[in-house]
């Protein structure tokens, strides 16, 4: 008898698995964007602003002004908790949603970013990696469809290091110095490894790395080592637990706080607030503004949470996560408009958002217009420049917000180029792809 | 070559060359170590009593710093939410028995083993379904700032944190040597038919175990909750246990707290003094590696009970 | 009347010690070809610790042990397996998540030559090679009368089959030297009849030679060619069933006659060196 | 009646010994096959072959290593990931060092590189045994994820440390890796292998090698007095299962995401698949598939069901949901099966064998 249940209910699981389909029906002047987020697991603290900033934004557009071009905005989230091959699966899932199919991708992992680029590319679906992924594929000729706007690691880390510079009282001052760089020991934390390096060749520093294994929960050891090592200045690219952990253990050997300064994904609430005030201090990179006075945040209170919707509560609407997701959210809808100005006012596949996304130009009016201003910067997409020239800028923990500490730093945009360049290009040649050539495409 | 001088000579220069940082790192080392343990304690006292290799113990030890925290944050008192807590992790002990071990009595141990897992599965979701996936910041008032005591750098949250792990061990030996309820559960780790044959009820002890370890896994999440805010991670301490149980032993309490402390020194040593020979980051692996060490020459561990094969 | 030969293997002084026990004291003794020997003696008197030195798994402080003219100190099981000494267990020491027939093949291994990448292939060569065995395989189990569980897993048996399919796994390695400990222990008396004829007849059809660890006085006085008697690890007879059973020495060990033995509490020592 | 053994009476030990003695049994699994190979590459999505059938094959192979050695010659091992990223890793520097070298090639030699390092990590199973052996066998799944993240060399100085596929084919223009890969190519590549391998594993366990591998675990000192020398059975089982987990990482990593980092093999692969074989059951090769497919496929039909039936639900809720009934559904069917999917599938078959009459 048991059996027989038991049985029955494999049977049902497989029909009902095998009986999935992914074809629902649409209204006709849709654009579908497919949203892969984290909302549970190890990285759900950081995953849940982001994702309900983002979700918000595109809720007071289609309030606001019920859509873009008279184009209204869908989007189904889909939960990857950070890993892989779920958002993978994800992708898959949604890339044909939407009378059009899925218009871009933000994979919101550089993992995912990874394994979703040759797919994406292969479906001519652009992949928005904002502020994370591949620094290398800011070189649009070899990578036509993967986006790094505003500004990459390698950027960041270098807008870092001319802080720290201008904190000291000029590059010159950097001679001598030790810079230290707390990582979590997987490809992300690898990534401003070579500019680090190549930069202290540059300004003559010496360039110490402290790997922390994933997921960054024990560091005493690590700690014991930089108070040993006393760094002048210490650099952050964790993750997750990690970030907050580090920050406890640098109070624990009494590391200047003010030294301390993490990158973008090590600077928001999450990361803090677990150490109390022990973060007070704390500086990160960022390349937006945090909190809510800004004409486009309250407009998402009037017109969202006004109306009794949101994916949050009314106090974590300006949380640096969470304005991160309204800016991602901004990027792909003008994206999306700047695509429309050429093809017209309608649903528009991946490939004319790619147009949009390399013809993307934010002025600072168009700031203005859209009710940003401080809280972005603007930036200026090409055929080879997927990145945009984005600014970064420094933000300082005062155990109650995120404050500026310094303008906004414009990276080494040459050295960079060259060095995306580079990557991209060996990158091409292993797989046997062929650049494109910027000059003929228009 | 150089290679060979960074493994075989470098870490002993800067051991020589600087004794005091030693000291620090042996000490840091065992007060982690002492973290390692409470959790590793939760392990042992399952497997001793039931034979089951709990893999369930990281998330019940989220599970329980989850309520916890959730409870004070509606308004409770610590106290309050301690006690409420405890229950909590003493009704899912009943429902584990009632509902998994139960149905599953005289299975073979990979067979529990699994069912842990599911159980696993269904506590975290479970958890993160009640109190949501966000980080809750914990203070219960334990003081963070750092100690110089004669040049060597202590933390004194760790020292707080060895305190309660002891205090801890103590009550439990206290338990288990001097009360009924302790023999009864010495005996059932002997033998369980012989321990149900002189009318031990094997399904309560079973609760009490579960109970305990439950407590067990609310101390050790309070206090990794303290560390890192409670958070989903704190399952993950999970694997920073398991070499303290290979080295100690499945069956040892002693053996949890001594096998803490070895690879705690153990594992900081090798990353403060090996690990730039090797780019750093070796602790992990560095842990299990030391565990795998001792069980060849201990293959039931340092305090384990060796089985003897006769034919 | 069957005609016994030479020795095959001998015992030189063998002495084995567990801690402080005295499991086995100077012992010597011989196998002779073709023969049946029977060890007796109380529980606990050294007769499975001979037999595990004998095929390898203990080894002993001191003495040699002599097979087929070649003497050693030291060997594996397996060696001794491979050197044609198979035996039995005083309790079952089957694979119990097999059926009969695998627990019986397994006997073949050391007999099957293809290596694992013939096995991958399987068709050809080493299907061959398995059919081959399979066919000895089967010509034990029509021997032994276990064609009806055949299939079964072993897990699943009486006791009393479960010696027989044991046999029968010893028996496929087709050893020279067969050991059996207690193959009747636990049997009614028509398995144990049975098992009384298998024996013989493996004797006699195989011409293995075998040697049996034996309670049951009766069985021994009728299957034995020559008894041996080991009392608290030290030989105290020698010699034809008639003989042995008159020797004062045995009749003392067993305080009573000789025919109804009853198998004393070994004192707790020897218990101890048994259960190692 | 549909279910008889009677009147198929062996004339012949072969027939008794072929793979699928009974002919239902072997038309069934002929029907699977052709189902495999001419309906779903027909009806399939992309989706449906790269996303759900490509990952549950590359998933059951690496269950079938495992069960070789846990399974059959019953060492417990949470090594899994590790072997499967040298796999991964060692395809990756041998296609990307010989590109003119055949795919196939490149996979096989990964495997045996595989089964090597499988060899050196099984040593320490000659003295340690169950859980402490599982356990020890962590050291090397955390001591090679580490390796092939710390030494550049390994993913050829790249940034990040991912290694990501570069197209090859099988043979012509049938490109099986890469971008412009068909899926169809991909998904029928993957299930030749497959099924290929799984036939080997069943010639080898139902030979001499798997009854040594049965004898040691299920006593290893008996299995010692028959003759089986134990370190070098236990070795052979660990060199065969690694090269089976190596194939399938490597696969994981060249078809299914195409772009790997070491830590995409990170400690919970391990368990996942250790899940997969006991749900399936140990020492079944059928077992195997069953479990890859409960562990893949529920999760995602779990995912998939709140939308299917119509209603919305948040994510976050949706995927806890699914954590906790995923869990429930292990133990119901550990309640319900101990022995996993595969003695479930027996039982109905003795069941089916006696219909309509109960005894």
């Amino acid at each position: 008898m048991r059996l027989s249940k038991t049985s029955l209910a494999v049977a049902v699981v497989v029909a009902a698995v095998f009986g999935l389909s992914t074809s629902t029906v649409f209204a006709q002047n849709e654009q579908f964007i497919p949203r892969l987020v984290y909302r549970t697991g190890p990285y759900a603290p950081n995953g849940i602003p982001f994702a309900d900033g983002y979700a918000d934004y595109l809720d007071m557009i289609d309030a606001r002004d019920s859509g873009i071009g008279g184009v209204k905005i869908t989007y189904e989230e889909c939960e990857t908790s950070y890993n892989n091959d779920k958002g993978v699966e994800c992708y898959e899932r949604l890339k044909n949603k939407g009378p059009t199919g899925a218009s871009l991708v933000d994979p919101l992992s550089t993992g995912i970013t990874y394994a979703l680029i040759e797919r994406a590319t292969a479906d001519k679906i652009p992949v928005i990696s904002m502020g994370y992924g591949r620094a290398d594929a800011s070189y649009g000729a070899v990578f036509p469809y993967v986006f790094t706007l505003p500004a990459t690691y390698w950027a960041q880390a270098d807008a870092m290091v001319q802080y720290v510079g201008e904190q000291m009282g000029g590059m010159d001052k950097l001679k001598g110095k030790k810079l230290g760089l707390v990582y979590i020991d997987i490809a992300y934390g690898k990534e401003p490894i070579s500019t680090l390096e190549k930069l202290s060749q540059k300004y003559g520093y010496t360039f110490v790395k402290y790997p922390v294994s994933a997921p960054g929960i024990e560091q005493s050891a690590t700690w014991l080592q930089i108070r040993q090592q006393r760094p002048d200045w210490l650099f952050m690219w964790g993750w997750g637990v990690m970030n907050s952990t580090a920050i406890k253990g640098a109070a624990s050997v009494g590391y200047p706080m003010d030294h301390f300064i993490g990158v973008w994904w090590s600077g928001s609430e999450p990361d803090v607030v677990p150490a109390g005030d022990a973060a007070v201090g704390y500086e990160s990179g960022t390349f937006h503004g945090a909190g809510q006075d800004y004409p486009v945040v309250k407009d998402i209170l009037k017109y969202v949470y006004d109306k009794n919707g949101g994916h949050t509560t009314r106090d974590k609407v300006g949380e640096v996560l969470y304005n991160r997701g309204v800016i991602n959210a901004i990027y792909d809808l003008e994206a999306i408009r700047t695509a429309q100005d050429k093809f017209g006012k309608k649903p528009l596949r991946g490939e004319n958002v790619q147009w949009g996304y390399e013809h993307l130009d934010i002025t600072p009016q168009r700031i203005t217009q859209l009710g940003a201003d401080g809280l972005m910067v603007p930036i200026a997409l090409s055929c080879d420049n997927h990145e945009g020239n984005g600014k970064v800028r420094i933000q300082q923990w005062d155990g109650k917000h995120w404050k500026f500490v310094s303008d906004w730093i414009q990276p080494d945009r040459t050295m960079l180029t060259e060095m995306y360049k580079e990557s991209a290009l060996a990158y091409a040649k292993e797989k046997g792809i062929t650049a494109r050539d910027c000059e003929k495409v228009m | 070559m150089d290679v060979l001088t960074a493994v075989l000579v470098t870490p002993f220069a800067n051991m020589w060359s600087n004794p005091e940082f030693v000291l620090e790192v042996i000490i840091g080392g065992l007060l982690s170590g002492v973290m390692y343990s409470l959790v590793a304690l939760g392990f042992v006292l399952i497997y001793k009593a039931s034979g089951v290799f709990n893999f369930a113990q990281g998330t019940m030890v989220l599970f329980a710093a989850l309520t916890f925290v959730g409870l004070i944050e509606h308004g409770l008192p610590i106290w309050g939410a301690f006690v409420i807590a405890i229950v909590v992790m003493v009704l899912l002990a009943v429902a584990i028995e009632r509902l998994v071990l139960r149905p599953l009595v005289n299975q073979e141990q990979i067979i529990l083993f699994m069912a842990t897992i599911g159980l696993a599965f269904f506590l975290e979701g479970f958890g993160q379904l009640v109190w949501g996936g966000d980080v809750h910041p914990l203070d219960i008032g334990i003081p963070k700032a750092p100690l110089i005591i004669g040049g060597v750098l202590v933390n004194e949250f760790d020292l707080v944190a060895a305190a309660v792990a002891g205090s801890l061990v103590a009550i439990l030996a206290v338990f288990f040597q001097h009360t009924a309820v302790g023999r009864a559960l010495r005996a059932v780790a002997d033998d369980h038919q012989a321990a149900q044959s002189v009318g031990i009820p094997l399904r309560s002890i079973w609760v009490i175990v579960w109970s305990v370890a439950g407590v067990v896994g609310l101390v050790a999440g309070i206090m990794w909750g303290s560390r890192l805010g409670v958070q989903f991670s704190i399952s993950l301490v999970a694997l920073k246990a398991l070499p303290v149980l290979i080295l100690g032993g499945f069956t040892s309490v002693p053996g949890a707290i001594v096998g803490g402390l070895i690879i705690g020194v153990g594992e900081k040593l090798a990353e403060v003094f090996w690990g730039p020979a090797f780019g750093g980051a070796i602790e992990d692996w560095f842990a299990y590696a030391l565990a795998l060490v001792f069980l060849l020459f201990r293959p039931h561990g340092l305090f384990g009970e060796r089985i003897i094969e006769r034919v | 009347m069957k005609r016994i030969g030479d020795p095959v293997l001998t015992a030189d002084r063998i002495t084995l010690t567990f801690g402080g026990i005295t499991a086995l004291n100077q012992i010597s003794l011989e196998i002779r070809h073709h023969e049946i020997l029977a060890m007796i003696g109380p529980n606990g008197a050294g007769k499975t610790s001979m037999l595990n030195v004998i095929n390898g798994f203990y080894h002993p402080q001191s003495g040699s042990i002599t097979w087929k003219g070649e003497t050693r100190r030291h060997m594996r099981p397996y060696q001794a397996a491979a050197q044609g000494i198979a035996r039995t267990f005083q309790n079952v020491a089957l694979f119990r998540g097999m059926t009969t027939l695998d627990n019986i093949m397994t006997g073949r291994l050391l007999r099957m030559r293809r290596n694992f990448l013939w096995q991958a292939l399987y068709f050809g060569p080493a299907e061959k090679e398995e059919l081959a065995h399979r066919a000895h395989a089967e010509r034990i189990i029509d021997f032994l009368e276990i064609q009806a569980i055949r299939k079964t897993p072993v897990g699943r048996l009486p006791y009393g089959l479960q010696k027989r399919v044991e046999l029968g796994r010893a028996l496929a390695m087709e050893p020279e030297l067969l050991l059996l400990d207690e193959p009747m222990a636990g049997m009614n008396v028509e398995e144990k009849e049975d098992m009384c004829r298998f024996i013989l007849d493996i004797n006699d059809e195989f011409g293995t030679t075998i040697a049996l660890i034996e309670h049951d006085m009766g069985v021994v006085m009728d299957i034995s060619d020559r008894v041996i008697v080991l009392d608290y690890g030290r030989k105290i007879a020698d010699g034809p069933p008639d003989e042995v059973r008159a020797s004062p020495e045995v009749i003392a060990a067993y305080l009573g006659e000789p025919d109804q033995v009853e198998v004393r509490a070994p004192p707790a020592a020897a218990r101890r060196s048994v259960a190692m | 009646m549909l279910y008889r053994e009677v009147g198929q009476f062996k004339t012949s030990y072969a027939a008794d010994q072929a793979i699928f003695p009974i002919s239902q049994e072997r038309w069934l699994v002929i029907a699977a096959l052709a189902a495999a190979y001419l309906v779903i590459p027909a009806i399939g999505s992309e989706y449906w072959l790269l996303t759900i059938m490509v990952p549950f094959l590359v998933y059951a192979l690496a269950a079938l290593g495992l069960n070789l050695l846990t399974g059959y010659a019953g060492q417990v091992s949470l090594g899994t990931g590790g072997f499967m990223a040298v796999g991964a890793f060692a395809t990756y520097k041998l296609t990307t060092a010989f590109p003119e070298f055949n795919i196939v090639f490149a996979l096989l030699l990964a495997g045996i590189i595989t089964a090597l390092v499988g060899v050196l990590f099984g040593f320490p199973s000659l003295r340690i045994k169950g859980f402490y052996l599982a356990v020890a066998t962590l050291a090397s799944q955390f001591f090679l994820i580490w390796l092939f993240n710390k030494f550049p060399w390994f993913y050829n100085y790249s940034a990040s440390g991912v290694i990501s596929a570069p197209p090859r084919a099988v043979f012509g223009r049938v490109y099986v890796t890469g971008a412009e890969a068909d899926p169809r190519a991909k998904y029928l590549f993957v299930l030749t292998m497959v099924v290929l391998l799984a036939l080997v594993a069943k010639g080898l366990v139902r030979g001499r090698v798997g009854r040594a591998w049965m004898a040691i675990r299920d006593m290893d000192v008996a299995a010692e007095i028959i003759g089986i020398r134990p370190l070098r059975t236990k070795l052979l089982a660990f060199a065969l299962s690694s090269f089976y987990c190596g194939i399938a990482g490597a696969m994981w990593a060249f078809i299914y995401t195409s772009a790997v980092e070491a830590s995409a093999f990170e400690i919970d692969r391990s368990f996942q698949i250790l899940f997969m074989i006991i749900i399936g059951g140990l020492g079944s090769i059928l077992g195997s598939f069953l479990g890859a497919a409960f562990i893949v496929l529920l999760p995602i039909f779990l995912d998939n069901a709140p939308r299917l039936a119509g209603f919305e639900m948040p994510v976050n809720l949706v995927s806890n949901l699914q954590t906790m009934i995923f869990g429930a559904l292990i133990i119901f069917f550990l309640i319900a099966e101990p022995n996993g999917l595969a003695r479930l599938g027996a039982i109905g078959k003795e069941k089916l064998r006696l219909w309509p009459f109960p005894h």
